[in-house]
């Protein structure tokens, strides 16, 4: 800053605020505001992401048994959509550096097209998790209340590891409560001597595997899925927001060389976002896959 | 360009527009980006939050005069007590001196036209706002009684009381600090004037910086941390319940990662505060400047180390716990720093014996006393008989009335006078300032005994022989509340009333102290050029101190 | 100001090179699944979210350096980007250290 | 005994290892005072010896000095790792738990304590244990967290709902210490607590072998009430009332949640102290936990007898004053109504 010469008339550049005293304190300023945010970001996922590491290292059968219910097709298409969507997004910057109003335009339209393609995936999967009854919170499941494929008393017949999970539905569910019958896993775990002491208080009862204890551990790992991936689309819903602005600034030819701001910003918060999908996939999806084999 | 002859401004001159005149419908106020204005509404919200706590604290108070629970029952009782620390740690020790002093004084300061993020700093307010109504009307509707911990599961699942409402005005209200923080950071890395580098930065802005570093790394936490109980709340899926699988050791995790480094959000710009009074009412360049610069980062890089040592008795392992005690220790040497550097620097300077001072003075001997019994509490084997009792009570109060609130005090005295333009005045000033400090110390020094006898806190009724002790206390609690409430009223007497202050009253160097009181809306005229060193006294500087004791004398004799 | 100046485009890398960082990503996903179906426990517990990480780590650190630039960035944002997964790494180490030992030494006896 | 002074300055010290801590705390009173008196001395010599003798003067600059600064800067460090070392080491034997101590189980529940003996003698609010033994105690609470805490023995340890927390000590003088819940526990946290009986071995032979006290059926209904089993905290009246009032109710017809009306007979009042979430007077929410196998058949008769007396019926001989709110302390006392099971 010892550059400025205070004492000379200032013109006003186009979106200079009155605070600065030139453009480049003002980008200065507008990045390290936002690389700051971000730093905020990271801390308030952050927290999610320590509850996430306390309860895996404490259940991590009822974890890896709920993770391989999730799709993990759907959940790498949506990782690809989410790389491309950055890929655009890092070119709409390029472009608004360069300029080109008409690729910025495309490429945000292609930017926002890629955004909603992921959140249309995660309604999908969210969708099913209804109808699985596998919403941690009671009532808001699918309410099924006579199912032709149920065997009734299925879930008491059957001990609960010799169970799948309800692909076929073979649960009544009247009040849309959450469902997991299957803990197959704690068995494969038990028989491979790796169950640990805390697992096996949260799971057993009166000495063998109970299914109802091992439910509320799954329940736990959806609650973490819902709200972790619940507050991921909400991010992503803010950034299209902040796409559609954008649009709109960019189709009025705003952006140039010498001011271009509010695109790398935006981008950086896309890009953050990005990045919190490129941990939730493995972390959430993929944790518990290699037990299937 | 600021020279020294811009220093005294002509005081027979017609009032200049200043940030006060310029425009006063409400709209003006409420939507206002000058950061100055901001910070005066976040005086007049943050004063009426103070209030309400300090009403809830006599309540306290008083029921504690008796050993009996007569005047409140228990739960009424578990009421006040939450809703006093929820009320002055959330709505006042955090904010006050920030999104008060801070707000008004850092841009001014490193000689800005403005916070880098104007918008930003009004939507904090907002935030601000948002969140005390939230918890006020849990308040009205029936309060909240789970302790400012909100220790799961009694705040989750057993407490009938409005938890939710509460947690989700903390939740907002931590929107408010982080953004607070943020914009600090921006401001003081690209805003500063022409020649004002890091080291001629005074201290106060240091400590805000600081400040900053922790409500962005450590807010966010709390915030999804209560965004969780409320949930949890909601809906019951168990992550703090251990009946269906969840834990609540977790939640103090999560709790007292910000909760503790948050306790320096509530310190750091108070030892800011008091640097900057020491230095300039002593007239001398402060003691080891990197030194105490640097040992306010360290303070907040620190203090997220050490949040264990709220839970040694949760059944923490030895390890765990030796570590946590270890680095606790270790955090008590940049205060002690600090401590020598302010006795240091009062070493032959030329020192005014005024309002400010004398807070700074009592800050030095109470924040003093509330570190060394942090020492108590921080060594790990007597603090598992320390735990939960008065001691901890007493010392937390120490540190946070004894310093944040006396060095808010402090400031707010040191710079009223900038901030309205008028003089208040001195024999009450210090008046009050005295009564503040001895009914401090009446009530909560016997509290340490009272700790070390056993008596837990967050009681409604308490053993018999205790009773002599609790009475003292609430003796010094009603002389507390005198000496704090003195202010408000000769404060705002001063307003109308006040002899005009000018632009530096006390000759001070401070970039602050060289544009008009009040500010115009830009602070200053033309942009300052500094070629000072932070602290640095004398006519070289463009302190016409010559000129200055003329017209004091003319004044006196007049 | 004492940092470098955000240098304005022309430093960044062309068309090609964001297509380069693009092609990693992809390569990192596909290579996670794979992954995440071998077992790799025999090598020891945890090593599939060991793998996994790693890879979630470099595709982070691609982003960042490249779609964020951060490479081109002033130290400040180097060191906010840092510090921010310091202060992560804090929150972990501290919590789980005093998870691993609750149950175990002088008590579990 | 507590200290009768005017202002009580320190607890009893009634543990083995009561005096580390007190002579830990003692150190560190002397290194605040160490540190207190020469810096508060300083301020006040430097004010005024340096007040303001001249208007606005510029005294001489000091820019401050390296060598005092890390001077200051290492002895406050080293003085911090004594004590941090002293703490270690007081807090190290007092962690190690003992092989040969006596075990009592405790549970904490809102808001009162349960404790159970090796020998399986139940007590509530109330531990008696032997003097120069030790004593381990095994914890965990029912519902919130609670803290188990004995000044006098310097010790205290939270209880946590779904884990086990310890506790050990040894106490060293024959005495009756205050027992707190030092951990926010809720509404009548300050009253979940009671006492700690520390009495010689022959004495506590004595008590666990559950002497009879020679007390009316009523004077121990009303001491199990108002002291053994915290019934008065949520039934004692007024306004922090949560349990039915029982005063007056004997043999008359009570309202029932769901529009039934019972006879409140010695049948009812049994059944509600065992099974209390059956019969719910209206009004009131089903918060009273069973008192099944914690009270003996004896002792429900004592109950029952207590509250007959509250409605002004006579059993026996005796004539006890319905005195509700009378909170006298209990007389410490080697021997007590509570008899063993078997």
């Amino acid at each position: 800053m010892s550059s400025h010469a205070s004492d000379k008339f200032v013109y006003h550049e186009p979106g200079l605020q009155h605070q600065f005293e030139d453009m480049k304190q003002q980008e200065e300023s507008v990045s390290i505001g936002m690389w700051m945010f971000l730093v905020q970001e990271i801390m308030f996922f952050g927290g999610l992401f320590t509850v996430y590491l306390v309860f895996r290292s404490k259940y991590p059968m009822a974890f890896a048994a709920g993770s391989n219910h999730l799709d993990a097709f759907w959940g790498g298409l949506n990782t690809l959509v989410l790389i491309v969507s950055s890929l655009t997004m890092a070119l709409t910057v390029y472009y608004a550096q360069k300029g080109n109003r008409n690729m910025q335009v495309v490429l945000i339209l292609l930017t926002m097209f890629f955004g909603a393609v992921f959140l249309g995936v995660k309604a999908i999967e969210y969708t099913s998790k209804y109808e699985d009854g596998l919403v941690p919170v009671a009532g808001l499941n699918k309410k099924v209340k006579e199912n032709p494929n149920a065997e009734h008393g299925a879930a008491q017949a059957k001990p609960c590891y010799e169970m799948g999970h309800g692909a076929e539905h073979t649960y009544i569910n009247p009040r849309g409560e959450f469902q997991w019958v299957d803990c197959s896993l704690v068995k494969v775990a038990e028989k491979g001597g790796f169950l640990t002491p805390e697992e096996k208080i949260g799971y057993y009862s009166n000495g063998d595997i109970d299914a109802d204890k091992f439910r509320d551990k799954v329940r736990i790992f959806y609650w973490i899925y819902f709200v972790m991936t619940g507050l991921h689309a909400l991010h992503m819903i803010v950034g299209i927001g902040l796409m559609t602005w954008l649009l709109w600034t960019a189709w009025k030819g705003t952006y140039s060389h010498d001011y271009f701001a509010p695109v790398e910003m935006s981008g950086l918060y896309w890009h953050f976002v990005d990045i919190v999908w490129i941990f939730l996939f493995p972390l959430l999806y993929l944790l518990g896959r290699h037990f299937l084999h | 360009m600021q020279n020294a002859d811009a220093i005294i401004t002509d005081s027979s001159g017609e009032p200049k527009v200043n940030y006060l005149t310029n425009g006063s419908t409400i709209k003006s106020w409420l939507l206002t980006k000058d950061h100055k204005r901001i910070a005066i509404m976040y005086l007049v919200s943050v004063s009426a939050f103070f209030l309400m706590g300090g009403l809830y604290a006599a309540a306290i108070r008083l029921e504690l005069l008796t050993p009996a629970s007569d005047l409140m029952e228990s739960g009424t009782y578990n009421k006040a007590f939450t809703q006093h620390g929820v009320l002055m740690i959330f709505f006042f020790l955090i904010p006050a001196i920030p999104a008060i002093l801070g707000n008004f004084l850092l841009p001014i300061m490193i000689g800005a036209k403005d916070l880098a993020l104007p918008r930003i700093n009004l939507l904090s307010l907002y935030f601000y706002w948002i969140g005390g109504g939230l918890t006020l009307y849990a308040l009205l509707q029936g309060g909240v009684d789970t302790g400012w911990t909100f220790y799961t599961p009694y705040s989750t699942t057993f407490s009938n009381t409005f938890v939710m409402a509460v947690g989700l005005g903390i939740f907002i209200n931590g929107f408010s600090s982080i953004l607070t923080g943020l914009n600090f950071i921006v401001t003081v890395h690209t805003m500063r004037a022409p020649g004002m580098t890091w080291f001629r930065l005074p201290l106060f802005v240091w400590a805000q910086y600081a400040t900053s570093l922790v409500m962005i790394l450590g807010t966010p936490v709390i915030a999804i941390t209560v965004l969780m109980l409320a949930i949890e709340r909601a809906v019951h899926i168990g992550i703090f319940d251990p009946a269906i699988g969840g834990d609540p050791i977790l939640f103090q995790h999560l709790f007292w990662f910000y909760s503790h480094p948050a306790v320096y959000i509530m310190i750091l710009p108070g030892m800011g505060v008091i640097s900057e009074l020491v230095s300039n009412f002593s007239r001398k360049k402060i003691f080891g400047y990197e030194f105490i610069a640097f040992s306010s980062i360290a303070i907040a890089v620190f203090g997220f180390l050490v949040w264990g040592h709220h839970m040694f008795v949760s059944g923490q392992s030895i390890y765990a716990g030796l570590v946590f005690s270890f680095l606790t220790m270790v955090v008590a040497v940049p205060s002690a720093i600090k401590m020598f550097n302010w006795t240091a620097t009062l070493y032959k300077g030329s020192i005014l014996w005024n309002t400010p001072l004398l807070y700074a003075v009592g800050f030095l001997g109470l924040f003093l006393i509330g570190g060394l019994t942090g020492l108590f509490l921080g060594s790990i084997g007597l603090t598992v008989h320390l735990t939960d009792t008065y001691f901890v009570v007493a010392h937390f109060h120490y540190v946070m009335v004894g310093g944040q609130v006396i060095a808010y005090l402090g400031g707010l005295h040191y710079w009223w006078p900038k901030m309205t333009g008028k003089m208040y005045s001195e024999f009450w000033g210090k008046i009050s300032a005295m009564l503040v400090f001895v009914g401090f110390n009446l009530t909560f020094f016997p509290q340490f005994i009272l700790g070390y006898q056993g008596m837990p806190r967050r009681y409604a009724s308490y053993p018999e022989e205790l009773q002599v002790l609790n009475i003292f206390s609430t003796a010094g609690a009603s002389v507390l509340g005198v000496g704090l409430m003195m202010p408000v009223v000769y404060l705002v007497h001063s307003l109308f009333f006040g002899k005009p202050a000018g632009d530096n009253p006390w000759m001070l160097p401070g970039l602050e102290w060289r544009t008009s009181s009040p500010p115009p809306t830009e602070n200053f005229e033309t942009m300052p050029v500094v070629t000072w060193e932070a602290y640095e006294f004398g006519e070289e500087n463009g302190l016409d101190t010559e000129e200055a004791r003329r017209r004091e004398a003319v004044s006196t004799v007049s | 100001m004492s940092e470098k100046h955000i240098e304005s485009g022309e430093g960044h890398i062309a068309i090609p090179g964001y297509l380069g960082v693009f092609a990693v990503l992809v390569v990192g996903t596909i290579l996670t699944y794979w992954a995440a179906t071998k077992d790799m426990d025999w090598i020891f517990p945890g090593a599939n979210t060991l793998v996994a990480l790693l890879i979630a780590f470099t595709k982070m650190t691609c982003v960042m350096l490249f779609f964020m630039h951060v490479y081109w960035s002033p130290k400040l944002i180097w060191l906010s980007a840092i510090a921010s997964f310091f202060w992560l790494a804090i929150m972990f180490a501290y919590t789980m250290q005093d998870y691993l030992t609750r149950s175990s030494g002088v008590f579990s006896t | 005994m507590q200290t009768n002074s005017w202002v009580p300055l320190f607890p009893d010290q009634a543990s083995s290892f009561a005096w580390q801590v007190d002579y830990l705390y003692f150190y560190l009173i002397i290194v605040s005072v160490a540190f207190t008196i020469p810096i508060v001395v300083a301020v006040f010599v430097f004010g005024i010896k340096y007040r303001e003798k001249e208007k606005f003067a510029t005294p001489e600059e000091m820019h401050g000095s390296i060598l005092l600064e890390t001077t200051w800067s290492i002895i406050p460090f080293v003085i911090s790792m004594t004590i941090f070392l002293g703490g270690a080491i007081v807090y190290y034997n007092q962690y190690r738990l003992p092989d040969d101590g006596m075990e009592v189980y405790v549970v904490g529940k809102q808001w009162m304590w349960k404790l159970q003996h090796e020998t399986g003698q139940r007590e509530i609010n109330e531990l008696h244990v032997p003097v120069n033994r030790k004593v381990k105690l095994t914890m965990t609470t029912e519902d919130v967290l609670h803290d188990f805490s004995i000044p006098a023995f310097r010790t205290k340890a939270d209880v946590v709902p779904g884990r086990y927390t310890y506790l050990w000590f040894e106490a060293t003088k024959p005495g009756k210490y205050h027992l707190y819940c030092a951990e926010y526990c809720g509404l009548n946290h300050s009253g979940m607590g009671g006492y700690v009986y520390v009495m010689e071995q022959s004495d506590f032979d004595n008590w666990l072998s559950g002497n009879v006290s020679g007390q009316t059926p009523v004077e121990q209904g009303r001491d199990l009430f108002e002291n053994k089993l915290g019934c008065a905290s949520c039934h004692a009246g007024g306004p922090a009332q949560r349990g039915a009032k029982l005063e007056g109710i004997f043999n008359k017809e009570v309202k029932l949640v769901g529009g039934n009306t019972v006879i409140a007979n010695e049948a009812y009042i049994r059944e509600s102290i065992l099974n209390p979430g059956g019969q719910i007077v209206e009004g009131f929410q089903p918060i009273m936990p069973t008192f099944k196998g914690q009270v003996t058949e004896e002792q429900i008769v004592s109950l029952v007898a207590y509250i007959k007396s509250l409605s002004g019926v006579q059993t026996g001989t005796t004539s006890a004053p319905p005195a509700a709110n009378t909170n006298a302390a209990q007389p410490a006392r080697a021997s007590n109504a509570n008899s063993a099971e078997q």
